[in-house]
């Protein structure tokens, strides 16, 4: 029953429910927290939340297809969000995304290959200054070239490589 | 004024019939005589062995078009039934496994001789399902017989025209219709 | 009241009202799809654009209170230019499915289309595709392409049944009505969501594909399912019965009823009827025409001495009113009428929305008609039982048993029946007992009262068995010894109106 | 120019960040002084200072204020600080260099509207903000700065941070409302206005975090003193996020009114040996100047509104002579059509309409007559909705196709030769 949310998170999201004025305000917070545990959002855990929280599954499902930050299918381990908006349109953002995709061998949105990566190529992230962009996750990396991302990408694949087998 | 019409009285020329009978028959022999030595120029048929041939656009007997792949374009949407003035269309329809088509006619029936041959229901159809197809020829020997359905009005391939609808529904699709 | 001009007419309404409804009130044409009376506000669809005060922003009707002394317009070249294009922004993603489509004939784009369209479409970019002939349960299927996003069956499912089954997913033009996880629709209320939809997004899969809707004729009736007495409307042709929906009436059942009352219909359809008078001789059974069943019937009543009326609460009060007439001249017989109530232990029960416990429509009205009831115990002394059976057997399993039982005890029975109780294989009916073809509701006229005690009246729909006898029919040719059946002679008096939608939408 | 760095004098600091350093250099000293005034006198004086709303609508926040209903109803505060219209990044700057100022500035306003109980929105992708202010809010209940009796003053109020999860709409004060309330970010109908009925049906006012935190320099320095900065209708500064084709885009405080080509200039001006070509200067709903207008173009409400276009957010993004005009409103298309929340039909469709017409003339599909179709459907979403996203998708629309119409019409003939170019993501 415990496989998507596992005590700590169920903890957390309990929490979370008390803490606004409504629990159905804790959806954002509950589905970012199966998120993180699980790199995406899957059915099952939308059912145990559901359940957890005493709101309808449609209404969690409503919240779940409307904002793009969550992922409705898995994604690779780093999840590269390339902004292609304006001002980095302008800087070169979308030529990054494909030179990205075409290095790593997959289609937008998808899982490479090799598992690592998934580009998304997204809206404005509020880092028009530093133009072309991206976001690893959750970190911001500012001012790429092509060279420049791809090393970043591949330090911290390393990285997770790096921390998967310690595991 | 009055004006007073007068009768001619019949004479025996004209009592008789004979000069008449005469005259008819003498021309009924020679066009027989002119018939026989000029076939080619002689203005009737020998039906049945020997058939007019009608335009291609000559509305006859329908028939039901069949897709690409054998399957009938008919939607069952009764509009050519709706449409009928004689009401001689009977529909049944059904659901289709393929939900793409979704909806067919498990029965398709047209009662040819309450038919008028108007050619409403080739107007009504949406989807070039019905078409009045070149043949007239219906003889049967009792009324069931005239009662067509789907197995006589879809599958007749030799018909000039065809009887397959050239737009295929997954390229209507693909072209995003 | 506040006084307000639309159009130039004026009209007065109820402080509070908003001008959409002010616009219903004068019956004047606005385009709306959204907006439900029975439902809250969304004021998403756009269509309702007024002018008001000649001011030159267009405000949307139903989210806009009538103020004292508002003059409202949509008339205007302003407002009738941006209908326009409202409804071509909802149809540049509509397939144009009409020709499958069960909506066509009673569709809002249609409707809306005519009066309102732009006829010649400059979209030439390609259509959203979305899912088609998605399977949401029992009742209800789903065509998301056709879907206009007015959300109202997802209201419906939060304020109505509060059951929050549907929802919008995903956002922008590729936003979906849907359940979790395609998971079944399956409130007790759900088709209310295939009458709301102003396409053909949800359709009901007992109706799907049966008729086109312009072939269909409609009667207003009253639902007999349950002791509510929803008002509805029978929609029929000469195939028969195919479907039944709610009318609004707002002391009674508001805009909504229940998916049970709408399965109804499906007994008074010619497969499942009794069509002729029969007669039980030895296990078996032998068609009687009317004359001689009468005679039949009027030597039994005379012979008995002991008889039983085993009454449910299932007929007009015209019929009620009739069996006591005729047990009051036969007053040298002893005659016990019992009322067999459906399910006692659930008897009572309410949903609270609709759906009662109490499995007919006229349960006051057989209260009221001044019948003194014996015990159930009286039927197993009777001679003879004359049992005008309820219409649908399936909410009365004890009734079935009972004449069973009665059957082993070799009691001649008068049945009076809607489904062919013939085909019944447990019971052996004793001889000379008679079945009869009774008229279902929606064959008859009269009046029910329900629950509330409020009397309303049923029409005569179409006739599906000639041979059927109403209750009072019967009492009336055993009195008089036949039966001519004045309504044959009149043509079936059914509302010819073709215009199916009017305010279904 | 430090007469005009109201908000970001001290941001070159690290130490700002934390509530020693933000203290060190005064913060919170304002605040002592607001406890002393009437909320009344609060209000009153916002409304003096002529401050409007620093977020894109510029509404007049001290009017704002006095929308909410005179009764002892509970009010919410949420500062909006899901800042999604493209090309703006002052908020994001305001929050990680200065959580405090941000946190003190809502304490003034909860005080002046008698608000118990405040949130900020920030929004999803905004992880780093999200640590510093929910440790910044931390470090302020820890110092008695939030919870109950704040100062010695009486005055009980708790914030806290929500976060959204990657919707432009919930920038919308009223879609903001709903996504705090854990539905779908979609814009509510209005009337009601939030400031009647808001989140949870309460009374609620919405504000940008640079509307808040300009409530500091206004109590500290007065209402006069702030209005004689910028212009006449105008007053106070502002932080312009300027970006694009320029050699150091960032953020600029500059009071309102400044030149626009100064401004560039003050973004270390256009990358050497490039023309400027157009400049759209507040947000990407704002439409677009050409290069000669830019020439006169002052930085305040009133001059760019005479111009047709707006303030907006204040994202200037400059666009030079080798940028494509057709493929960035393709962009800045495909971007409303992938935000519209597909609540209203004319901009659920209309946005997908619009995007599809642009791409199809960046294919090399285009036909002349798609120029005066899309200004057709875009003149058609134009108040038509709950919301402005439906206006936001139009203006930049009609403000392309009308002042760079040649460049589209050339496109469209020579379509085929740039298609093979375009890039489309």
């Amino acid at each position: 029953m415990n496989e998507y949310i596992p005590q700590a998170d169920k903890e957390f999201i309990l929490k979370e429910l008390k803490r606004y004025e409504t629990p159905i305000s804790a959806l954002i917070p509950s589905l970012f927290c199966i998120q993180k545990r699980h790199g995406w959002v899957p059915a099952e855990a939308v059912k145990e939340l559901s359940l957890l929280s005493d709101l309808p599954e449609s209404r969690i499902n409503e919240v779940l297809n409307f904002y793009t930050m969550f992922n409705k299918k898995p994604v690779g381990q780093l999840h590269v969000q390339v902004c292609c908006n304006v001002s980095c349109a302008m800087n070169g953002g979308r030529e990054l995304a494909k030179h990205i995709c075409e290095t790593y061998k997959v289609g937008f949105e998808q899982v490479s290959p090799c598992g690592t990566v998934t580009v998304s190529p997204v809206e404005c992230l509020g880092a028009c200054d530093k133009a072309p962009m991206m976001q690893v996750g959750q970190a911001y990396y500012e001012d790429l070239t092509n060279e420049s991302a791809l090393e970043v990408l591949e330090k911290l694949a390393f990285e997770k490589a790096k921390v998967s087998a310690h595991v | 004024m009055v004006t007073v019409k007068k009768v001619q009285r019949r004479n025996l020329q004209t009592q008789s019939y004979i000069p008449s009978l005469l005259k008819g028959l003498g021309f009924t022999f020679s066009k027989m005589i002119k018939n026989l030595f000029n076939q080619d120029k002689m203005p009737t048929l020998n039906y049945p062995e020997e058939k007019y041939d009608y335009s291609p656009r000559f509305k006859g007997n329908h028939v039901l078009t069949v897709k690409k792949d054998g399957a009938l374009r008919c939607t069952a949407c009764m509009l050519c039934a709706t449409n009928c003035p004689a009401d001689c269309i009977n529909i049944v329809a059904s659901e289709h496994t393929d939900p793409a088509v979704e909806k067919f006619p498990i029965h398709y029936e047209i009662d040819v001789l309450r038919c008028v041959y108007c050619g409403f229901c080739e107007e009504a159809c949406p989807v070039d399902a019905i078409r009045m197809g070149p043949e007239w020829q219906t003889a049967g020997v009792n009324g069931s017989v005239f009662n067509y359905d789907i197995k006589e009005l879809a599958h007749r391939p030799g018909l000039k025209g065809g009887a397959v609808s050239r737009v295929d529904d997954l390229e209507r699709h693909k072209a995003g219709i | 009241m506040f006084k307000c001009t639309i159009n130039g007419h004026e009209v007065e309404v109820p402080e509070g009202a908003s001008v959409i409804e002010a616009f219903k009130l004068l019956k004047e044409d606005i385009a709306h799809y959204c907006w439900h009376p029975g439902l809250s506000i969304a004021g998403v669809c756009r269509l309702c654009m007024v002018q008001i005060d000649d001011g030159p922003r267009l405000h949307i009707a139903c989210n806009t209170l009538v103020k004292d002394g508002m003059k409202i317009t949509n008339q205007t070249e302003v407002v009738k230019e941006a209908v326009r294009w409202g409804m071509d922004f909802h149809l540049i993603n509509h397939p144009l499915d009409c020709p499958i489509c069960d909506q066509a004939g009673e569709c809002g784009l249609q409707e809306q289309y005519m009066k309102y369209g732009q006829y010649d479409s400059s979209m030439a970019e390609k259509k959203v595709k979305k899912r088609k002939v998605v399977d949401l349960g029992e009742r209800v299927v789903l065509d998301s392409e056709r879907c206009i996003l007015c959300s109202r069956c997802v209201r419906f499912t939060d304020e109505v049944t509060k059951t929050n089954e549907l929802g919008i997913f995903n956002r922008g033009d590729h936003s979906e009505i849907g359940t979790f996880e395609d998971q079944p629709l399956d409130n007790k209320y759900s088709l209310n969501t295939v009458d709301i939809c102003p396409v053909g997004a949800l359709t009901s899969k007992d109706f799907r594909f049966q008729q086109r809707v312009w072939y269909l004729k409609d009667t207003d009736s009253i639902c007999t399912g349950c002791s509510t007495g929803c008002s509805i409307k029978v929609y029929h042709n000469k195939e028969g019965l195919f479907r039944v929906k709610p009318v609004f009436n707002e002391k009674v059942n508001g805009h909504w009823m229940c998916d049970e009352g709408r399965d109804l219909y499906k007994h008074v359809n010619a497969p499942v009827r009794l069509k002729q008078i029969l007669k039980s001789v030895g296990n078996e059974w032998f068609p009687l025409g009317l004359e001689r069943a009468l005679d039949h019937l009027n030597e039994a009543f005379s012979k008995a001495e002991n008889i039983s009326v085993l009454i449910t609460a299932q007929h007009t009060v015209e019929e009620y009113k009739a069996l006591k007439n005729w047990a009051q001249q036969l007053q040298d017989k002893t005659i016990n009428f019992v009322y067999w109530k459906n399910n006692p232990e659930s008897f009572d029960s309410f949903d609270g929305l609709l759906i009662r416990g109490d499995k007919n429509p006229n349960t006051k009205g057989l209260l009221e008609a001044g019948f003194e009831f014996a015990d159930a115990s009286v039927l197993d002394s009777s001679d003879l039982v004359l049992a005008p059976m309820p219409e649908n057997p399936a909410v009365y399993p004890k009734y079935m048993e009972k004449l069973e039982q009665l059957s082993k005890l070799q009691t001649q029975l008068c049945l009076l029946s809607v489904s062919n109780i013939t085909q019944h294989e447990t019971i052996n009916f004793a001889d000379g007992t008679l079945a009869i073809p009774m008229k279902t509701a929606f064959e008859k006229a009269g009046h029910f009262i329900n629950h509330q005690g409020l009397t309303q009246k049923i029409h005569k729909g179409r006739v599906i068995v000639k041979a059927a006898l109403g209750l009072d029919e019967l009492l009336q040719a055993i009195k008089i010894g036949k039966w001519i059946q004045p309504q044959l002679l009149k043509s079936r008096k059914t509302n010819e109106s073709s215009k199916v939608s009017g305010e279904l939408w | 120019m430090s007469e005009s760095q109201l908000l970001t004098e001290h941001y070159h600091k690290d130490t700002y960040k934390s509530l020693k350093g933000y203290q060190a250099d005064g913060g919170y000293e304002v605040l002592k002084k607001a406890f002393k005034m009437e909320p009344q006198a609060i209000i009153d004086e916002v409304k003096a200072s002529g401050l409007r709303g620093r977020g894109g609508a510029g509404f007049p926040t001290g009017v704002k204020w006095g929308f909410l209903p005179r009764n002892d109803e509970t009010r919410y505060l949420l500062c909006n600080a899901d800042e999604g219209e493209p090309g703006t990044f002052k908020d994001r700057m305001m929050m990680e260099r200065a959580p405090h100022q941000l946190i003190e500035g809502m304490i003034i306003s909860a005080f002046a509207i008698n608000s118990p109980k405040s949130y900020i929105y920030i929004r999803g992708e905004y992880d780093q903000c999200i640590e510093t202010v929910t440790a910044a809010i931390k470090e302020a209940y820890d110092a008695g700065l939030l919870g109950e009796n704040i100062l010695g003053s009486g005055f009980k109020h708790d914030m806290d941070v929500y976060y959204g999860a990657g919707a432009y709409i919930c920038g919308d004060e009223t879609g903001m409302i709903s996504s705090l309330e854990g539905l779908k970010g979609q814009p509510k109908l209005k009337p009601p206005f939030p400031a009647v009925q808001g989140y949870l049906k309460k009374p609620t006012i919405v504000n940008n975090v640079e509307t808040l935190a300009a409530v500091i320099p206004i109590i500290d320095k007065g209402a006069e003193a702030y209005k004689a900065i910028g212009t006449e209708k105008s007053s106070g500064t502002k932080l312009f996020s300027v970006s694009g084709c320029v050699e150091k885009a960032g953020n600029f405080e500059v009071p309102l009114g400044y030149p626009l080509m100064d401004l560039i200039e003050l973004a270390g001006g256009l990358r050497p040996g490039r023309k400027l070509k157009a400049v759209i200067p507040g947000g990407s709903s704002a439409p677009v100047l050409t290069a000669e207008e830019c020439l006169t173009a002052k930085m305040d409400y009133e001059d760019l509104s005479a111009k047709g276009s707006m303030l907006g957010s204040g994202a200037v993004m400059v666009i030079d002579d080798s940028q494509n005009m057709v493929d960035l409103l393709g962009v800045i298309m495909h971007f409303y059509h992938h935000e519209s929340c597909g609540q209203c039909t004319p901009c659920r469709e209309g946005t997908g309409w619009l995007s599809k017409m642009v791409h199809s003339i960046l294919e090399g599909k285009g036909r002349i007559a798609d120029l005066d179709l899309i200004l057709k459907v875009a003149n058609q979403m134009k108040g038509k909705t709950i919301c402005a996203l439906s206006d936001a998708a139009a203006l930049p629309a009609l403000s392309f196709v009308t002042k760079f119409r040649d460049e589209f019409e050339d496109y469209i003939k020579r379509g085929h030769q740039y298609a093979a170019e375009a890039l489309h993501v």
